[in-house]
């Protein structure tokens, strides 16, 4: 064993099993690294925003694009929620985001999501395997009726298609889980080969 | 509460311990765990076995933090092969932290006595992706004045005997994909394509699939392909490392979940059929 | 209620349909527009984090009145103090801040994100009981790509492995774009009702 | 040059038809045509997870997710309006965590929103909504904290989720917590399918203000996404009968 001289290891060793004492029960020892590690984020999050409004809307708009002024103005009215007769105001910011956001969700899901699967679904049904994906896009999709009911002969497409579901997320559960022990072994390494030089 | 029942809702905390335990021993000491030795890898392996003793090889670093789990055992392992061989090796990086990567990948050679300068170098790290990869290929020092250690590569011996990218016996990139740093496919323009130079890559599990086509159709030796690629070349090279650690750790944590399982559905079905009427185990 | 209602409807159509159209069309005033739009909803971002940075202030000044010797959010409030002033005053590339980032911000990070390992297993073992048809298909597609994807598992079963590649690139893929596309459909149906100003709750209107 | 961009016009025509679909229908629902939304198990379930915490005595957790103001989001907080006007109207207390600022900024009036309505303002506790971190992994560390030390009897998560999305559930069954959660990221469902007790499958999600107040408008633009996936499979049977049949004009045609 040749435990780490680097201030920076111990720091990082100790957070760690600070994280891992959840497991056994909650305890003051995660208690105090989660409060810790909230606090530095955050604060490091507040600081990204700075530089971030400096470099995107301050600079620019004293180098004379006074048309940011808009923004900064609407993002003051954000405050204005603090302000009782005044926190209408704060909609006017909030539903600038929300349209914007909702515009990017809506050109987002056509082009990649419906289109682009539609037309990948569009197989030549000349095997086993290619009758399997066609159904199983048809049948899962069929889970999704809200409105309609489907009953009698169509009753069985939503059950089937909630098969084909649960069969994708086995799947998926399955195949994460080497992804996940890769980020645990990362953190053994660190604990065993750097820190305590095993 | 019956036998049958407590293993249908085992604490929760068991598990968690089995679970570190099948993680960490590996860790302390590589068990080497069945692991076979696929004809991708083991094509790579022969490529760089015919090499001449003494020659020279170029290795990108093109990856950043979070894949050098799968990536440094991958470079360690072909370190130990070219170390045995004598070959001398040049790092480069296309991203700052792949040079960082590079260092702490390198120390391999020391084991066989190869001398910083003389018989290895990390150049460290150049920005602009492809155009810079090209420029380094026509005259490796107009791009790096300094190494990543600080020295002046004019004063290195080895940098006096690699003029151009022909020099290289061998080129091989280290590569978390295209995104940011130097692709695959810009290493097969500027190594193979412009200079001939024979190359072979070591990839994330995720990108095998998409850069066997460089490997079919000639233009790649070889490939390496996630940790499990590491574990195999370490198998070859007979230096048990971080990929063995890995794959040890992956079997023993994805045989454990499984078994769980398993443990699980069978007590709930003992427990039925010695009770018809009682229901299963929490949802 | 001009200012109430009809003004923020108003902002939110016409962020929401410049941005959509400026995709379709090229046209250069518009696009010039939904750049402009986009960029403010980013400046605008930033000043959405002060409000985050009130409230991280208030809930905990509040825990430390409540009980004095609350000590955890101290400790979360000093180290906010200090990543602040030491980011603004010294600045990113200092070592004191890389230090925060480095050693604090990442390694903690990873470790939360390496408790998946453990929380996968213990999910699996309690879900993963084939108690009717659903729970048996997920338990099954689970289990075998799981053996399938170590050389071990392919070793103890040897069919894990060419079923693992079969489930991924077959019966995996009809359940997936299912949810994909339903979703999809109903992404335009809530951003179509958020422009069109029927879901004002949601911005806090009435 | 053409005002058109190139390969998004199908794509364009896609978006009209839809949106003219789901504008068409919201009117005539709103002049009267009846649609009814088929029970969804995980809407149900929200009434009993805030029964059980009311019985219990102790708070409901709600979490729209990691993700910014994106649709899954959107529909989350849709969810917390109603989720906060029935912890309002029984007097369970509410605690809701959120990631990123701009979600946040919405967060609090939604909720503010929905305590005036059950006409309880004086209620609402702004500490109550908490901004954890923009990190996605202080996110969910502060989220362990808040589901432990509250002591919360049932955990909704209805919105954008990442990886993170098994650690919030697994630490919500560890305390024992009744569990909904929904998101429509497909990669994310298996976890909260295996660590929760219930869950609205991705598209489900989106019809929450159907299900709780039987909203018209609501309800006639359900219609449309109904008839938009039955054109979807219609197109998908018709494309793959050409393809095989060898054509692929319907395929070129949708990648204009």
């Amino acid at each position: 064993m040749n435990i780490s001289s680097s201030v920076g290891v111990w720091v990082g060793a100790i957070a760690a099993l600070g994280i891992y004492s959840v497991l056994v029960k909650d305890n003051p020892f995660y208690r105090l690294v989660e409060h810790i590690f909230v606090g530095a984020s955050a604060g490091i999050a507040i600081v990204t925003g700075i530089q971030t409004f400096k470099s995107q809307a301050w600079s620019p708009l004293t180098g004379g694009q006074w048309l940011l002024i808009i923004p900064i103005l609407l993002g003051v009215l954000l405050y204005a929620r603090y302000v009782p007769q005044y926190s209408y105001l704060n909609r006017l910011p909030l539903s600038l985001m929300m349209g914007a956001g909702a515009g990017v969700a809506m050109r987002g899901a056509v082009e990649s999501q419906i289109v682009g699967q539609l037309t990948a679904t569009m197989i030549k049904l000349d095997t086993l395997d290619a009758w399997i994906i066609f159904l199983g896009t048809l049948l899962s999709l069929s889970y999704f009726f809200l409105t309609y009911k489907l009953e009698g002969g169509a009753g069985w497409a939503p059950k089937l298609g909630r098969y084909f579901m649960m069969a994708a997320f086995g799947a998926a559960f399955g195949n994460t889980v080497m992804g996940r022990v890769s980020a645990a072994i990362g953190r053994f390494q660190f604990i065993f080969l750097d820190w305590l030089g095993m | 509460m019956n036998v049958l029942e407590k293993l249908q809702n085992i604490d929760k905390r068991v598990f968690y311990l089995l679970m570190a335990l099948a993680i960490a021993i590996p860790t302390v000491s590589p068990i080497g765990l069945a692991v076979d030795v696929t004809p991708a890898v083991q094509r790579t392996f022969d490529f760089v076995s015919t090499l001449p003793e003494g020659g020279r090889a170029v290795i990108g670093f093109d990856y950043e933090p979070g894949d050098e789990i799968d990536l440094n055992p991958q470079a360690k392992a072909i370190l130990h092969q070219l170390g045995a061989k004598k070959i001398k090796v040049v790092a480069i990086a296309s991203f700052p932290a792949g040079a960082m990567f590079a260092e702490q990948c390198l120390a391999i050679l020391e084991e066989y006595g190869y001398e910083y300068g003389k018989d290895y170098v990390n150049l460290g790290h150049y920005a602009g992706g492809e155009a810079t990869l090209a420029a380094f290929a026509n005259q490796p020092t107009a791009i790096y004045s300094k190494d990543w250690r600080g020295n002046d590569t004019a004063s290195l011996p080895i940098m006096k005997e690699v003029k151009s990218m022909k020099d290289f016996s061998m080129a091989m990139t280290l590569n978390d994909g295209p995104t940011g740093g130097t692709g695959t496919h810009e290493w097969v323009r500027q190594a193979v394509m412009a200079h001939n130079v024979p190359l072979i890559m070591g990839v994330t599990g995720v990108l095998a699939a998409s850069n066997e086509t460089y490997v079919q159709s000639g233009q790649c030796k070889g490939i390496l392909a996630g940790l499990r690629a590491a574990a195999e070349y370490e198998k070859l090279v007979d230096k048990l490392g971080d990929g063995t650690v890995g794959m040890d750790a992956q079997s023993m944590a994805h045989l454990l979940i499984v078994a769980f399982v398993i443990l699980g559905n069978a007590a709930m079905f003992l427990s039925q059929k010695a009770k018809p009427a009682s229901k299963g185990g929490a949802a | 209620m001009f200012l109430r209602k009809t003004v923020p409807t108003i902002i939110a159509s016409i962020s929401g349909v410049v941005v959509v159209v400026a995709y379709f069309f090229q046209i250069t005033p518009i696009g010039t527009l939904a750049d402009h739009i986009l960029k403010w909803r980013s400046v605008i971002a930033v000043f959405a984090l002060g409000l985050g940075g009130v409230n991280i202030i208030r809930l905990h000044t509040k825990n430390i009145q409540r009980d004095p010797k609350n000590f955890y959010s101290a400790a979360l409030l000093l180290t906010f103090a200090i990543t602040i002033v030491v980011g603004l005053t010294m600045g990113q590339t200092s070592a004191p801040y890389t230090f925060i980032f480095d050693y604090i911000n990442v390694p903690t990070g990873s470790a939360i994100f390496s408790l998946l390992a453990f929380y996968i297993g213990t999910a699996a073992y309690r879900a993963f009981r084939a108690k009717n048809a659903e729970a048996a298909i997920l338990l099954i597609t689970g289990c075998i790509v799981m053996l399938g994807r170590v050389p071990i598992g392919a070793k103890i079963l040897p069919f894990t492995a060419p079923a693992t590649d079969w489930i991924m690139s077959v019966l995996n893929v009809g359940g997936q774009r299912g949810v994909m596309i339903a979703g999809a459909i109903g992404f335009i149906a809530v951003s179509l009702r958020i422009i069109v100003g029927l879901e004002r709750r949601a911005y806090g209107g009435e | 040059m053409s005002i058109f961009t190139e390969g998004r016009v199908f794509d364009l025509v896609t978006l009209i038809v839809v949106t003219g679909l789901m504008g068409l229908y919201m009117h005539l629902a709103r002049s009267g045509l009846k649609v009814k939304i088929r029970p969804i198990a995980g809407f149900a379930a929200i009434d009993e997870a805030i029964g059980r915490a009311a019985e219990m005595g102790k708070p409901v957790h709600f979490t729209p997710g990691f993700g910014g103001l994106v649709a899954a989001t959107f529909a989350g907080l849709e969810v917390l309006g109603y989720v906060a006007r029935l912890t309002a109207q029984y007097d369970v207390r509410l605690v809701v965590t959120v990631s990123q600022a701009e979600t946040f900024a919405v967060t609090e009036q939604v909720m503010r929103q929905a305590y005036l309505e059950a006409g309880k303002p004086e209620a609402y506790r702004p500490e109550d909504c908490r901004f954890i971190s923009t990190d996605q992994w202080a996110y969910a560390s502060g989220v362990i904290g808040v589901l432990y030390r509250e002591r919360v009897a049932s955990n909704i998560m209805i919105g954008q989720f990442a990886a993170e999305a098994l650690i919030l559930a697994e630490a919500g069954n560890t305390v024992g917590a009744i569990q909904i959660a929904g998101t429509t990221n497909a990669y994310q469902i298996p976890f909260f399918v295996v660590a929760c007790d219930y869950v609205i499958l991705g598209e489900e999600m989106f019809a929450a203000g159907a299900h709780f107040t039987n909203n018209k408008v609501h309800l006639g633009s359900l219609r449309a996404e109904d008839l938009v996936k039955a054109a979807c499979l219609a197109i998908m049977v018709i494309g793959a009968v050409m393809t095989t049949a060898g054509s692929d004009v319907l395929k070129t045609l949708m990648s204009k």
